[in-house]
């Protein structure tokens, strides 16, 4: 589905992310972890074009299903972001515009991806279900929402415009542990039930564990590591990955 | 969000009662006898204290507050020293000519400037964003009053492109009469179907107008620029970009929409501005508003007049002010909680 | 073995709305750990403010080494923030970014005048060892600092009086993983070298059974179940202690999928606050609120206390 | 700048995080090289307080800016001895407009210090203390802000006489409010910043709150918005004068001026284009700062 | 008046607009009205004769001719026939008597100059019959500007002052009111009186326009541009670009306008004589003239050029030293105490403007303060007027002509005691010049030569006492619109056009 050669971002003179290779197939679910800083969520962006309107640039391929993605015009872009393609984003309440119910984008949204007026009601309500959340809270404002209710309606949205590729951005850290654990849900239910090939971002190793297939490990815009869950969790190769895996607290580890 | 209008009206009613407190002092402190001012420097001392009586002025302070308070509250300002007619009635015959003379001059800030600010925040950092930073710099840095007479030169003495001044060519008076309906030529014109007046009375506005938008259009367009610029850096801009809209939808409806608040508050400053400049481009131009109307009072030292004229500027930026909160509690529903 | 901080049946409100209901805490002397674990708004922050008088009590007692805090006032107000120190959540923000690392640090100095001036940067410089920062960053802004080294800076302000009790309010939560654990070693360390008791704030139990000998588990201001954190963790009895436990995201394991949140989700107005959430609610827990009992050398409130430590056994 | 581990990472690495904050210190003419209208802002407006201090020296008739007049002299186009020309009365205008700086500075040095003693003093009591003081101050400080500056200058002309100075006073008189909220403001969002907390905790006086963290941190976007204010204040200063509300002849006001060479604006030009565009200049010197102080402060927003 | 001849058509419809600088009605009621109306009650009223002081001659108007006794003591004028009133009312010798009647009873305003008057007689409805106390020119006082008027008395029953206060006209004029809005900038506009006896054949103005236009700048470019059909006086650096200008054309006339800074003699620091007299010497007259550029010439006495009285023998005189000398001797100056005066003048008057500038310098510079206070002219006088000394300016600068080309107006009016002020902005009370002002006009119209020597001594005196400070004579310096044809200026009439003399064209 996704094929990535040498993509490089930068802004001005820095390198903040280079990723040699990265195939991610239909229904799989890649994870990226990595410390804070480390080319995570610009990585992400640049697989989505957006990089150039913060200001970086980008070089390097990026293909979807075949389709070399790093020479689309604007225009084209538009066809793949939230056609083939969708991001949930880091911070989910401050990725909703404040000025409008979350009813109001969700419907725009579906508006602007072609789906006709009359599905459009159903189409929500069902995304809405998957993420269970009630329909009411299409009548509220993002201020009036929780951070987790936020984040899984940013969900319920990308899961609507039934993409093929699914970039979320630490979709989990900002939530309670009792809260994460349902998103993850969320997201394991659309890999299984559509297909939607996934890019999981972390920077905690154990809540990628639970979801991804493979794994990549970044560390200041570099790949550390890179290659199938099992492997990385239990025979890591790199030191910076052993020591990634050992700051992850756990229950009964020390006293 | 009737509860939040409710509190706000309760205090606009609460800033108005501080400014006509304010107005009361303040026309205290003006030295002068006005029962001498309106009856005149040969009245005789019976007369006076008939006027004394008339108008309350023998009454203790307290009482004279309360009197002054009953009759804004009747609409009665007193009597002007200069026209010699009610206040009121003066600022009804004047209020219309520089409301319509301001309003138009925001609508044109508002329709120039937000696309100006628009572009410029599009092109951050580039020259073209420069060019119009600087441009709106230039705008908020004129002197108005220089403003007015360089536009006067150039438009009218130099290039004999538009009229100097007046509301309309009166000489059309004779062939096309023109029916008062609020006292305001180019609305008259406009609601009687006025044509050849319409066409001069709209020739007339543009240099007025132009002096005064010309600082309004520098703000609104520094804060459009601003305020988008804010926003465009928000995740939530990030998040419509990533679900595909097109960069028009991007600034003009999800941008624009939460910079809007700032820009809404502006009006109530520029307004207050625009209505200051709107008294010196009046007396340039030679229009009979509120302005003319208050640079008379001044050099005459008609108090009754200056505290209405007061009044009244405070009871506009008091009432704009609140429609601003309201339009503001509509657009972002942040303010309301 | 005498109670450093004693805290009987604290309400807390802000404005109308009471937002803890009644929590009862107990620090022995350190080296001691109390760890206070909830989800996000149950009520950690404004506790902690309230052990700081940040924030009025709306009823209950507070006793700090035999005195009552609730009264104090003037230079016995001074003496009791002298004694205890709070570890803000947000490192961000709770230093002046005006203000360099060196007067931030050396501000609490300044203001209890506990050591002279001349002296001061050598204190500075010691404390900023022990949290393990280079003493080059004393000239720095905390703009120029990680998140890391902010709420380490943080932690050595907080001891620079040396406090007999720390209230650190989630340390590491605005911090990734491997910083998390760094802060982590930190206060170890602290605990050991300076027999600190401290109060610890987190919404991770695997934070909280490192570093605390009991814990309490609190939901919508109310106290679920508290006692032994060891007991806590190994033989959850409170459905809600139960559903954290198993929620904690460990290498290798699937969580379940927990008990599904509906949009509406509020707090019930009578029972149990948990019971809307609750997988064994019963009508008498929508009914009726439960108690904190004794069950198994441990307090917990829940009408199927009993049910599930039988279950348990 | 980049690639960086957030925590172990040397000074000198970490020194260069871009990392701008409204209200955060000086971030160094780094910043500032970047914004070149602060750049060109600062030497215009050091040109003119230059102007200002030197006038007596620089001037070619410095006796010019006071009473007196050369009726042999009136209304001559500017030539190498009058660069500007002269006015209706001979004086030389280049002389004046350069004592005018005086005038406008002086105006808005004590507007400004006036008005933000007064509205930071009560922004910051409204805002640190809040509740009924809050309510109360505030209240206030919105009729004052209700309160046209130009009807107030006719009260105090009409009860002083008109004059720079009362001029002046007026409009620091309905000017403080703006500091006020913006102080008000500021001191809130400040109040409920971790770092006063943590100020209460170590015990800090309410003084020492004040002192020490809520007035610094409050004043960094007043100083900015006062920048940006100087141009407004002169323009409104040269607006009284033009109104005969605000400095009297011979005073070398530039609104003043502007004025009096109003009827002359078709015959004799450079009466009213100098002293105006005196004014203009001033407003923009101070505008540009102020704006580049506001970018370099507080990057994203740039302009008000 | 000349016809111009032109071969365009002339418009039909023509509009005269006066472009004036001020507010133009302060007082509507023909009989007291003294100020700057007459520009528009002159063209709304009619006196029985008009004077021409070009020619010295004394025309025919309302009174189609006149003779007067060989001892002076009566004259007798002879009605024009068939005049009405605009209100309807027939203008006969009755309806005359009982307006000049009026006019004297009210004493306001100009109606000093009926003083000679004894008596007044209806003798038929076409002749009118003057009985003097003594001897006085009573042709040329019946042309005043003000205070002549011949109006219709009987215009409503109620309270005539009122309605004539409420904006309302009762003359023979070719004019009548059409409307008139205070305060606004077409103030006040008259359409032709169709009845005028004076008929409508040939090309006349249908309609006035009085326009208020307080900036110079404007009214000049309105003029240029056809908005405005004459402005009565422009700034001399305008006036001198504005010659040969397209579209206008410029007048230039001598007047017996001048321009006087009246010193307070009663209260305040300049009624010390030595210090009134030092504040005179301290004003350069000569620097004053240079810089209003052909604005005014120098005056001498108070009485300008041309009208008897005047004299060289009475020189304003500048004198720096002599004044400071004077000052110290007053206790001013270094060492003793600051000495401020208070000027009021008219605001938006740009010549006045020019005049206190140079007047702050000159003062200046033998160390007094000079306060400028520009004031719209009614609040000037009101406050120069008040009966409360306290509020009285120390100089009150203001332009003065007469009512009739005589100068006896000035001495009557500011010079003559009176209480409380009305024109003696100086506050003079000089018991002999009061009387010598008294006998004035007697002597006036019976032994000019001692009349011109009264004259001359009185303005010697007042220079003595420097009462008033004479800064020069305004030399009219007029714009029209080249559209107008036939002005002729009338220095009796300050400033008045007479509209319906003039021709319009295209
Ligand atoms: N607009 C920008 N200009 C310059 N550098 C940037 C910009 N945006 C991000 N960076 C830098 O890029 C690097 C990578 O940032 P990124 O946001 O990808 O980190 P991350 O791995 O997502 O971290 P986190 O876990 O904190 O989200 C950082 O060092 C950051 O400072
Ligand atoms: N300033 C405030 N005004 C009103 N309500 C508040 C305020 N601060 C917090 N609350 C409410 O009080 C409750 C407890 O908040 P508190 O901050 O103590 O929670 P917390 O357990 O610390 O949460 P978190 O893990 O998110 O920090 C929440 O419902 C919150 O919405
Ligand atoms: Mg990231
Ligand atoms: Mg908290």
């Amino acid at each position: 589905m996704i094929r990535v050669r040498d993509l490089q971002v930068s802004y001005g003179d820095s390198v903040v992310a280079h990723i040699p290779e990265l195939d991610l197939a239909a229904g799989q679910v890649l994870g990226i972890a990595g410390e804070s800083g480390s080319g995570k969520s610009q990585t992400a962006l640049a697989l989505m074009g957006l990089t150039r309107y913060a200001g970086g640039s980008v070089t390097g391929s990026v293909q979807l299903g075949g389709v070399e993605l790093s020479t689309l015009t604007n225009k084209q872009w538009r066809a793949v972001r939230g056609r083939r393609m969708a991001m949930i984003l880091q911070s989910p309440r401050a990725s909703l515009n404040p000025t409008i119910t979350l009813g109001a984008l969700f419907g725009r949204t579906l508006k602007l991806h072609g789906v006709p007026r009359a599905e459009r009601q159903a189409r929500m309500e069902q995304a809405l279900v998957e993420v269970v959340l009630d329909p009411q809270i299409l009548s509220r404002y993002p201020h009036e929402v929780s951070g987790g209710q936020a984040q899984r309606f940013a969900i319920a949205l990308v899961a609507a415009l039934r993409v093929d590729v699914l970039i979320a951005d630490e979709p989990t850290s900002a939530l309670d542990v009792t809260v994460q654990s349902e998103v993850i849900d969320v997201l394991r239910g659309l890999r299984e039930r559509h297909g939607t090939a996934i890019v999981f971002i972390s920077h905690d190793l154990a809540v990628i564990g639970e979801l991804a297939d493979q794994v990549m490990v970044m560390r200041r815009g570099e790949v550390v590591e890179q290659g199938p869950t099992s492997q990385i969790l239990h025979e890591p190769a790199q030191q910076y990955t052993r020591e990634l895996l050992l700051a992850v607290p756990v229950i009964g580890r020390t006293r | 969000m009737s509860r939040y209008v409710a509190s706000r009206v309760a205090q606009a009613f609460g800033v108005v009662l501080g400014v006509i407190v304010l107005t009361f002092v303040i026309a205290r402190l003006i030295p002068g006898d006005p029962a001498v001012a309106y009856a005149g420097p040969r009245a005789s001392a019976e007369e006076l204290a008939a006027v004394r009586e008339q108008f309350g002025l023998d009454q203790p302070l307290w009482q004279q507050f309360v009197t002054y308070i009953t009759g804004i509250v009747h609409g009665d300002l007193g009597i002007s020293l200069h026209t010699k007619q009610p206040v009121t009635s003066d600022l009804i015959q004047v209020l219309p000519t520089t409301l319509v003379l301001v309003g138009i001059a925001l609508v044109f800030a508002a329709l120039i400037g937000i696309p100006l600010g628009l572009a410029a925040a599009r092109s951050q950092g580039t020259l073209g964003d420069l060019a119009a930073k600087v441009i709106s710099i230039l705008m908020v840095s004129m002197p108005v009053f220089w403003l007015a007479i360089l536009l006067q030169i150039v438009f009218f003495s130099r290039l004999g492109w538009l009229p100097v001044a007046g509301q309309y060519d009166t000489a059309l008076d004779s062939t096309s009469p023109l029916y008062s309906v609020i006292g305001v030529p180019v609305v008259d014109a406009l609601l009687t179907g006025n044509w050849p007046v319409f066409a001069s009375a709209a020739t007339h506005l543009v240099l007025p107008v132009i002096a005064i938008a010309a600082y309004p259009i520098g703000a609104v367009a520094m804060v459009t620029r601003g305020a988008l610029l804010e926003n465009l850096g928000d995740e939530h801009i990030r998040m419509v970009r990533a679900l595909g809209f097109s960069e028009l939808s991007v600034f003009g409806r999800f941008a624009l929409r939460p910079a809007l608040n700032p820009i809404v508050s502006l009006i109530a400053l520029v307004f207050a501005y625009a209505l200051t400049n709107s008294f010196i481009v009046e007396s340039v131009f030679n229009w009979p508003g509120l302005g003319s109307y208050a640079v008379k009072a001044i050099q005459t030292l008609d108090i009754p007049a200056i505290l209405g004229v007061t009044l009244v500027v405070a009871l506009l930026y008091v009432l704009l002010n609140l429609i601003v909160d309201l339009v503001q509690a509509i657009i972002d529903p942040r303010v309301r909680a | 073995m005498s109670d450093l901080l004693l805290v009987q049946g604290l309400r807390l409100s802000y404005g109308e709305r009471e937002v803890v209901h009644g929590v009862d805490l107990r620090v022995p002397a350190g080296p001691y750990g109390l760890g206070i674990i909830g989800e996000s708004g149950s009520g950690k922050t404004t506790i902690a403010r309230a052990l700081l008088k940040l924030h009025p009590a709306g009823s209950g007692s507070v006793t700090f080494d035999g005195a009552d805090v609730l009264a104090l006032k003037g230079s016995a107000l001074s003496a009791y923030r002298r004694d205890v120190q709070l570890v803000f959540q947000d490192g961000d923000g709770a230093l002046d970014p005006r203000m360099s690392v060196l007067s931030s640090v050396s501000e609490p100095l300044a203001i209890h005048d506990t050591v002279p001036k001349a002296q001061r940067r050598e204190r500075v410089a010691a404390l900023l060892d022990e949290v393990g920062l280079p003493i080059d960053i004393m000239t720095r802004y905390p703009h120029q600092l990680s998140g890391g080294q902010r709420q380490r800076v943080v932690i050595a302000r907080a001891l620079a009086l040396e406090p007999r009790l720390l209230v650190l309010d989630e340390p590491t939560s605005a911090l990734d993983v491997t910083v998390q654990e760094r802060v982590l070693q930190l206060v170890e360390g602290l605990r050991e070298r300076r027999q600190l008791a401290y109060v610890l704030i987190s919404h991770n139990l695997a934070v909280v059974d490192r570093l605390c000998e009991s814990s309490v588990v609190l939901y919508e201001g109310a106290v679920m179940e508290s006692g032994p954190t060891r007991d806590l963790l190994d033989s959850p009895v409170h459905p809600y202690t139960r559903a954290l436990r198993s929620a904690v995201p460990e290498i290798g394991v699937h969580r379940p999928a927990l008990t599904r949140i509906t949009a509406g989700a509020s707090v019930p107005s009578t029972g149990c606050p948990y019971s809307e959430r609750c997988p064994l609610v019963l009508d008498i827990c929508r009914a009726q609120t439960p108690a904190l009992r004794d069950v198994g050398g441990r307090q917990v409130a829940c009408h199927r206390a009993d049910d599930v430590a039988n279950l348990l056994a | 700048m980049s690639r960086q581990t957030p925590d172990l990472l040397p000074a000198a690495d970490l020194a260069g995080e871009p990392r701008r904050r409204l209200s955060r210190i000086w971030p160094g003419w780094g910043s500032a090289k970047r914004v070149p209208l602060l750049i060109i802002g600062s030497v215009l407006g050091a040109l003119v307080v230059l102007a200002g201090l030197l006038a007596p020296w620089i001037t070619p008739y410095p006796q010019d800016a006071g009473a007196v007049v050369h009726p042999a002299q009136t209304l001559l186009a500017p030539s190498a001895a009058h660069w500007f020309g002269t006015d209706m009365v001979g004086r030389d205008i280049f002389t004046r407009v350069i004592f005018g700086a005086r005038v406008s500075l002086g105006i808005v040095v004590l507007v400004l210090v006036v008005s933000a003693v007064v509205g930071l003093t009560v922004g910051l009591a409204a805002g640190f203390f809040g509740g009924w003081l809050d309510s109360v101050l505030m209240r206030v400080t919105d009729v004052f802000l209700a309160f046209p500056a130009l009807l107030l200058s006719v009260a105090l002309a009409a009860v002083l006489s008109p004059s720079a100075l009362h001029a002046a006073m007026a409009i620091a008189f309905t000017w403080w409010p703006w500091y006020a909220r913006l102080a008000r403001g500021q001191a809130a969002s400040i109040r409920r910043q971790g770092y006063s907390d943590a100020a209460r905790v170590l015990g800090a006086s309410r003084t020492r709150q004040l002192v020490r963290h809520v007035l610094p941190n409050a004043a960094t976007p007043v100083f900015v918005q006062m920048s940006l204010d100087a141009a407004g204040i002169i323009l409104t200063a040269a607006t009284l004068s033009y109104l005969g509300l605000g400095a009297q002849d011979p005073t070398p006001e530039w609104g003043l001026m502007v004025a009096q060479g109003q009827p002359l604006a078709t015959t004799a030009w450079w009466v009213i284009t100098f002293p105006g565009f005196a004014i203009l200049l001033t407003a923009v010197a101070f505008n540009f700062v102020g704006d580049g102080l506001q970018t370099v402060f507080d990057p994203k927003r740039g302009l008000r | 008046s000349g016809k111009a001849p032109d071969s365009k058509p002339a418009p039909t419809n023509a509009t005269f607009t006066y472009i004036n600088n001020l507010d133009v009605m302060t007082s509507w009621d023909p009989a007291t009205s003294y100020s700057n109306e007459g520009i528009a009650t002159n063209n709304l009223y009619e006196q029985l004769t008009r004077s021409d002081p070009k020619t010295n001659k004394v025309e025919p108007l309302l009174a189609t001719k006149w003779v007067a006794s060989p001892d002076g003591l009566t004259w007798t004028f002879t009605l024009r026939d068939k005049v009405k009133f605009t209100t309807g009312n027939p203008m006969d010798a009755a309806a005359v008597k009982a307006a000049l009647d009026r006019t004297i009873e009210l004493a306001g305003g100009g109606a000093y100059i009926w003083d000679p008057v004894k008596t007044i007689t209806a003798k038929d409805p076409a002749t009118l019959v003057f009985d003097l106390k003594y001897a006085a020119p009573l042709d040329l006082i019946a042309s005043s500007a003000y205070a002549a008027f011949i109006y219709d008395t009987k215009a409503v029953t109620g309270d005539l002052a009122k309605w004539f206060e409420a904006g309302h006209a009762a003359g023979t004029g070719a004019y009548v009111v059409d409307s008139w809005k205070k305060g606004t900038e077409n103030e006040l506009t008259l359409k032709a009186n169709k009845d005028y006896w004076g008929g409508w054949s040939g090309v006349h103005y249908q309609s006035v326009v009085f326009k208020v236009v307080p900036q110079e700048t404007t009214a000049v470019q309105m003029l240029q541009s056809g908005q405005g059909s004459f402005m009565p006086a422009v700034s001399s650096t305008v006036f001198a670009s504005l010659k040969g200008a397209k579209g206008v054309t410029t007048e230039e006339a001598p007047s017996f306008q001048n321009m006087l800074a009246m010193l307070n003699t009663a209260s305040g620091p300049l009624a010390d004589v030595n210090v009134r007299k030092a504040v005179a010497e301290a004003i350069d007259y000569d620097g004053i003239i240079t810089t209003v550029q052909g604005g005014m010439v120098k005056g001498t006495g108070v009485v300008p050029p041309g009208l008897l009285g005047y004299t060289t023998e009475v020189q304003p005189t500048t004198n720096a030293a002599d004044a400071t000398k004077l000052l110290t001797a007053a206790g001013y100056g270094p060492g003793g105490k600051k000495l401020s005066l208070v000027l009021t003048y008219a605001a938006g008057d740009p010549v006045q403007e020019t005049v206190v500038t140079v007047m702050k310098a000159n003062l200046a510079s033998v160390g007094v303060d000079l306060q400028g206070k520009a004031l719209a002219w009614e609040t000037q006088w009101d406050l120069g007027k008040s009966t409360d000394a306290s509020k009285h300016q120390d100089i009150f600068l203001f332009y003065w002509y007469p009512d009739y080309a005589d100068p006896y107006s000035w001495f009557i009016n500011l010079f003559r005691s009176a209480t409380p002020p009305y024109f003696n902005l100086s506050y003079w009370d000089d018991k002999a010049a009061d009387t010598t002002i008294d006998g004035l006009q007697a002597v006036t119209a019976t032994d000019r030569p001692k009349a011109e020597q009264q004259y001359v001594e009185l303005q010697k005196a007042i220079s003595d006492q420097a009462v008033t400070a004479v800064l020069g004579v305004i030399n009219y310096q007029r714009a029209l619109a080249s559209t107008v044809q036939g002005y002729v200026d009338n220095p009796s009439y300050g400033n008045v056009v007479f509209v319906y003399q003039l021709t319009p064209t295209a």
